[in-house]
């Protein structure tokens, strides 16, 4: 196999089973959570709180100040290749296409050596992450191997789109073969670690802010 | 397995829920929550991390609710939760939380990992592995009807005292007053002026009134160690006392879970809506206060600060009632760091206080609260939740801190301007 | 005039010795080697010995050999021309039916061993290859049979390097690339569709002049020719950079000759000389008329999906693929929801009260 | 014919894509090299892709200088000094006028003007066979045996 028939798979059928599994996986994860149901709040609810679970799905992007100097590494870092993650993936003019050919839906792009940038600032925020993940006792307690795996799958597509386009190692076809598998090993192993977060945070956050908000702590 | 621990994971299958499963979903595992919780800042121990401390909890909802734990469990390599292991977790769960729910606020992914905590415990107790000091609460709140093991004559007693420095006649057993008020076991024993304090408020304000003689105890043992059974039984208690005295409302003292326990879990615990109403006593004196039939004179001059009791404020939404009720008293009123929603916990509650083991544990953790008062330097410190209180009195003396605990419906009470008499 | 060298028949041809100093520099250029070069190209010019040729066509358009003739620069490259002995070709050669077929044969015996064979189109397998064949013998055959007496063989075109047209999807001959059929000689993929003529030149004079054959990529490819990227090369480059794109064939990025990646280029994943060396005696090339690159150079391109849609863009849809995916996923998550749910009744039904005695172990 | 005139053609100028700066900058280099160490050389104008634009910004930076030749074998070759002396444009054409090659030589003078010794040889014995045509009698005519 050489490295148009391995770009030609990972367009091509390559792209349909790693979505079909995304897919299939995230489908079933909704259905095992909310199967396990919730037993309806009889206590009667304090007034004011209305759409607090929306809200907080939002507001909880923003920390309290306080904490936010308690753990300053964890905050910048994990802002910074969030962010840095999504415009890579949203307004690199090929991701625009991709979407594009998908949806139908497009935007501007944003110029290539912007992305480029960002996608470095992305790397290093990572690496950070990752090296505070193993020096910080915390955080190495909690580690599992699915943290490690989770972590690796999330780097490999800006690696490999980052080596990619400056010609690094690979010949470009077999580079961006290899950076679209890197995305398709995302989207496989999405469902079944904690990469779910993408999805359930919005659940999570809407049951927190809804469970405060009957309090009376609304956000 | 030995019976007490399927007895246990069949309770934490029991419990585990939606939220629950969208929780663990979604923890990335960030850490975060260490930070919000007092017992890893102060001792920086790891273990002490809030999410770790459900970790049993969250192996068994993969293992039993999800098809890749199901997989895996069926291949045998998941790691089954044991008796040793939860050995291992109950100072985690009961010693080192005091169910405060500051994690649950900080989490970005919006983890409510306190109410975890809570089913947690479920499973904990039932198999056996609650603390000593907190089963023994709980034996004496059910055999006896109060953790401190008080039966009715010791309130009377009380009452006869209290009757007598206020003047007033505290009424009992009277069927269809507005208003049932409960107490704490520790404000029978260490502040009955709190009783006084009432009688004085209610009179003043021509609020009708009574304590019941079946239900006078507010607290819910059953709640802290995480047994709903018990803690049903506890809090029909409660229930069937108000509804046979058909009372409007019942009044939760001041004392922090008493108030969750009976506002919050109490209808869910017995599966139906109550027949009355449940206000806090600071709800109660903020209303009054706004129907101008709470009146004071004078003001405390020195300075002082307030401590929100986790359940009342963050857990329970009552943040500016006891602020507007120090503005009148209070002529100096200064706050902590991190004061309302995001204030810290004494380190006594939800159990801790009456978990022996934890003693050590729970005096680290009162760094915080001592960090928090050098930084203000006020003598006295205001508060409204009788186990807060008893907690940061014992803090305040271990670091020989001079700095005085008040209640803060006594503090009205002292300033309260009394009406002639006949009106 | 079998053993005679380049350099012989230049001589013969009563080429002056400046004609023979812009010889060798169009070489040199020719070859994509640096000027400097042309000296050692000089050189080798006296060294290696005239091949013959002989030139197979199997599945295939002619439109290889219809670029190369008529793109052919008389002087210069009629010279290479000159300078093999081409002695079988379909096409071009007088020669038909038996004698052309004897000629071959005749070629092949004499040469045996030495000579260069090239061949265009690609070759079927299926049904014992009755697909295509020439004088009754098909084309594998007739592969195999010159192939065994080749110093080397250059694969001319896409079809023959590596398939073409006529092995793609769903390939209903069986078509295959002449690497894949023979694995014990050199072989010279010179692909494209057309290739360039001034590329299949080029390796024939860079064979010609030093008798060996060019440094070859990892797709058989002259790197000479082919070690960079369409896109790389492009002219029209720093609009990619800068995030310019032509959005349709007649908008003002269109006009103002911007990127066309948009439109489907594939210039970033193809490798040709097409960006420098131009066609038509350097006059233009695809990108530079107002169209995206097809990767005709590359394998199967084909079947890389539309030739006007993005490199980054599903090959084929995927919404068929990801609605499986969701009812299967719902399917199953509503089994799994279902076995959720009993085993919370079971727990349920085998819950008993709780007593203080439960308590303690 | 009418035919193909009748289709209107929009030429529209892309502008050029920077190339020729960078041949610009290798004539600098070559040309310093030249004056320093006597160094020739030659850079392959097909080596980088350059635009209609790129070649005029090359000509007007470069200039027109005093010298134009034309070398008349295998086609024409074109030869003019720019501008900047010892800078030559060397353009090879084959006989249907269509570029072959292009190139910058950097010299004193392009080595295909110059003519080859062995030329200069062969014109000699040129010279002198003419010349004894014209007067086989004369002492100098048909004496190949002079020492050459």
């Amino acid at each position: 196999m050489n490295a148009m028939d391995l770009l030609l798979w990972s367009r091509g059928p390559g792209l349909g089973i790693a979505i079909g599994i995304f897919l299939f996986g995230m489908v079933l994860r909704l259905f095992e959570i909310y199967s396990l149901g919730r037993k309806r709040d009889l206590a009667p609810a304090r007034t004011g709180g209305e759409g607090s679970g929306w809200r907080t799905m939002f507001t909880r992007s923003v920390p309290d100040r306080a904490q936010f100097k308690r753990s300053p590494v964890v905050f910048t870092t994990g802002y910074i290749f969030h962010i840095g993650f999504f415009i890579v993936l949203l307004f690199l003019l090929p991701h625009i296409e991709l979407i594009r050919s998908i949806s139908g839906l497009s935007w501007p792009a944003l110029p290539t050596p912007v992305v480029d940038l960002i996608a470095v600032i992305t790397l290093i925020a990572l690496i950070v992450t990752l090296i505070y993940r193993i020096m910080d006792p915390v955080r190495r307690l909690l580690s599992t191997f699915g943290d490690y795996l989770a972590w690796t799958v999330t780097f490999l597509p800006v690696l490999t789109g980052y080596m990619a386009y400056h010609h690094l190692l690979f010949d470009y076809t077999l580079m961006l073969a290899l950076h679209i598998l890197s995305v398709e090993l995302l989207l496989v192993v999405f469902p079944f670690t904690k990469l779910t977060h993408m999805v359930t945070l919005f659940i999570s956050r809407w049951y927190n802010g809804e469970w405060f908000a009957r309090k009376g702590v609304a956000s | 397995m030995t019976a007490s621990l399927q007895k246990g994971i069949n309770a934490l299958r029991e419990v585990l829920d939606a939220p629950i499963a969208s929780y663990f979903s979604s923890c990335v595992r960030c850490g975060m929550c260490a930070e919000a919780c007092l017992f890893y800042t102060e001792t920086k121990d790891p273990k002490y991390t809030p999410i770790h401390k459900v970790e049993p909890l969250r192996r068994l909802w993969e293992q039993e609710y999800t098809l890749t734990g199901r997989v895996k469990k069926m291949f045998g390599l998941s790691k089954p939760v044991t008796d040793e292991e939860l050995e291992e977790w109950s100072p985690l769960v009961y010693d080192s939380c005091s169910q405060c729910g500051r994690c649950s606020m900080v989490c970005p992914v919006g983890n409510d990992i306190t109410y975890m905590i809570r089913k947690m415990r479920e499973g904990m107790a039932i198999s056996g592995h609650a603390p000593e000091g907190v089963i023994g609460a709980t034996k004496r709140t059910i055999e006896l009807g109060s953790p401190m093991g008080i039966k009715l004559p010791a309130l009377q007693t009380q009452i006869s005292k209290q009757e007598a420095e206020t003047g007033l006649t505290i009424p009992i057993d009277v069927q269809g007053a507005d208003y049932m008020a409960l107490l704490s076991s520790m404000e029978i024993i260490n502040f009955p002026e709190y009783l006084g304090a009432l009688a004085k408020i209610f009179h003043n304000a021509g609020v009708s009134w009574t304590l019941s003689s079946e239900a006078f105890e507010a607290t819910n043992s059953g709640i802290q160690i995480g047994v709903a059974d018990l803690a049903r039984d506890i809090v029909m208690r409660i229930v069937t006392a108000a509804e046979k005295l058909k009372v409007k409302s019942v009044i939760s003292p001041e004392c922090g879970h008493a108030f969750t326990a009976l506002r919050w879990e109490g209808p869910n615990l017995i599966g139906r809506p109550y027949g009355f109403k449940v206000v806090h006593i600071l709800e109660l004196l903020d209303e009054l206060r706004s129907a101008g039939k709470l009146k004071t004179t004078g003001k405390e001059s020195e300075a002082l600060t307030y401590h929100d009791p986790c359940q009342i404020a963050r857990r329970g939404g009552v943040v500016e009632q006891p602020r507007r009720l120090l503005g009148d008293v209070a002529a100096d009123f200064r706050e902590m760091s991190d004061p309302g929603v995001w204030n810290w916990c004494c380190g006594g509650g939800g159990g801790v206080s009456a978990n022996d083991r934890a003693e050590h544990l729970r005096l680290t953790a009162f760094k915080r609260k001592k960090a928090q008062l050098d930084a203000l330097g006020v003598e006295t410190m205001v508060t409204a939740c009788a186990n807060c209180r008893i907690v940061l009195e014992e803090g305040l003396e271990h670091y020989n801190m001079n700095v005085k605990v008040v209640g803060l419906t006594e503090l009205v009470a002292e300033h309260l301007v009394e009406q002639e008499a006949g009106k | 005039m079998r053993d005679e060298t380049l350099l012989d028949t230049l001589k013969r041809r009563g080429i002056s010795r400046r004609g023979f100093l812009k010889f060798c520099a169009t070489t040199a250029s020719m070859l994509a080697l640096p000027p400097a070069m042309a000296a050692e190209v000089a050189a080798a010019l006296g060294k290696v010995r005239r091949p013959a040729v002989i030139w197979l066509s199997f599945q295939e358009c002619t439109g290889c050999t219809e670029s190369l003739t008529r793109a052919h620069s008389p002087s210069i490259e009629s010279l290479i021309f000159d300078a093999i002995s081409l002695d079988y070709h379909h096409t071009l050669q007088a020669a038909s039916g038996h004698a052309a077929e004897e000629a071959r044969e005749h070629s092949m015996k004499q040469d045996w061993g030495n000579y260069l064979l090239l061949v265009d189109g690609s070759i079927p397998l299926k049904d014992d290859g009755v697909y295509s064949t020439i004088a009754g013998i098909s084309n594998l055959q007739m592969l195999k049979d010159a192939a065994a007496g080749a110093a080397a063989i250059v694969s001319v075109g896409t079809c023959a390097a590596y398939g073409g047209l006529p092995h793609a999807n769903p390939n209903p001959t069986g078509a295959v690339s002449v690497s894949e059929i023979i694995k014990d000689k050199p072989i010279i993929n010179v692909p494209g569709c057309p290739p360039i003529p001034a590329v299949l030149t080029g390796v024939l004079a860079h064979y010609l002049t030093f008798g060996a054959i060019p440094d070859l990529d990892d797709l058989g490819r002259p790197k000479a020719f082919f070690g960079e990227s369409i896109h790389d090369r492009c002219y029209r480059r720093p609009f990619y950079d800068q995030g310019k794109f032509a959005k349709t064939f007649d908008d003002e990025g269109a006009r103002n000759g911007w990127c066309l990646f948009e439109l489907g280029c594939k210039g970033p994943t193809t490798h040709n000389a097409c960006a420098t060396t131009k066609w038509n005696g350097g006059t233009s090339w695809p990108v530079q008329s107002g169209h995206g690159c097809l990767g005709c150079s590359e394998p199967d391109f084909w079947d890389g999906g539309s030739f006007y849609k993005a490199l980054s863009t599903p090959i084929s849809p995927v919404t068929g693929a990801a609605a499986a995916a969701v009812a299967i996923g719902a399917a199953a998550g509503v089994a799994i929801g279902l076995a959720n749910r009993q085993t919370k009744a079971a727990a349920k039904a085998a819950h008993q009260k709780a007593t203080i005695a439960d308590l303690e172990k | 014919m009418n035919g193909l005139n009748g289709i209107g053609v929009k030429v529209v100028h892309v502008g050029g894509n920077g190339n020729a700066h960078a041949v610009l900058r290798e004539i600098e280099a070559r040309l310093q090299l030249l004056v320093e160490k006597g160094e020739e050389g030659s850079i392959d104008l097909s080596g980088l892709p350059l635009m209609p634009e790129d070649y005029d910004l090359l000509e007007e930076t470069l200039g027109e200088g005093e010298v134009v030749a034309e070398v008349h074998s295998l086609g024409p070759t074109r030869i003019h000094e720019t501008g900047i002396p010892g800078v030559w444009w060397v353009t090879h054409y084959n006989s249907d006028d269509e570029v072959l090659a292009e190139f910058i030589e950097v010299a004193w003078c392009p080595e295909i003007l110059l003519t080859p010794e062995d030329d200069v040889k062969d014109g000699l014995e040129a010279l002198r066979a003419r010349l004894f045509e014209l007067n086989p009698k004369s002492p100098l005519g048909g004496a190949p045996s002079l020492d050459l």
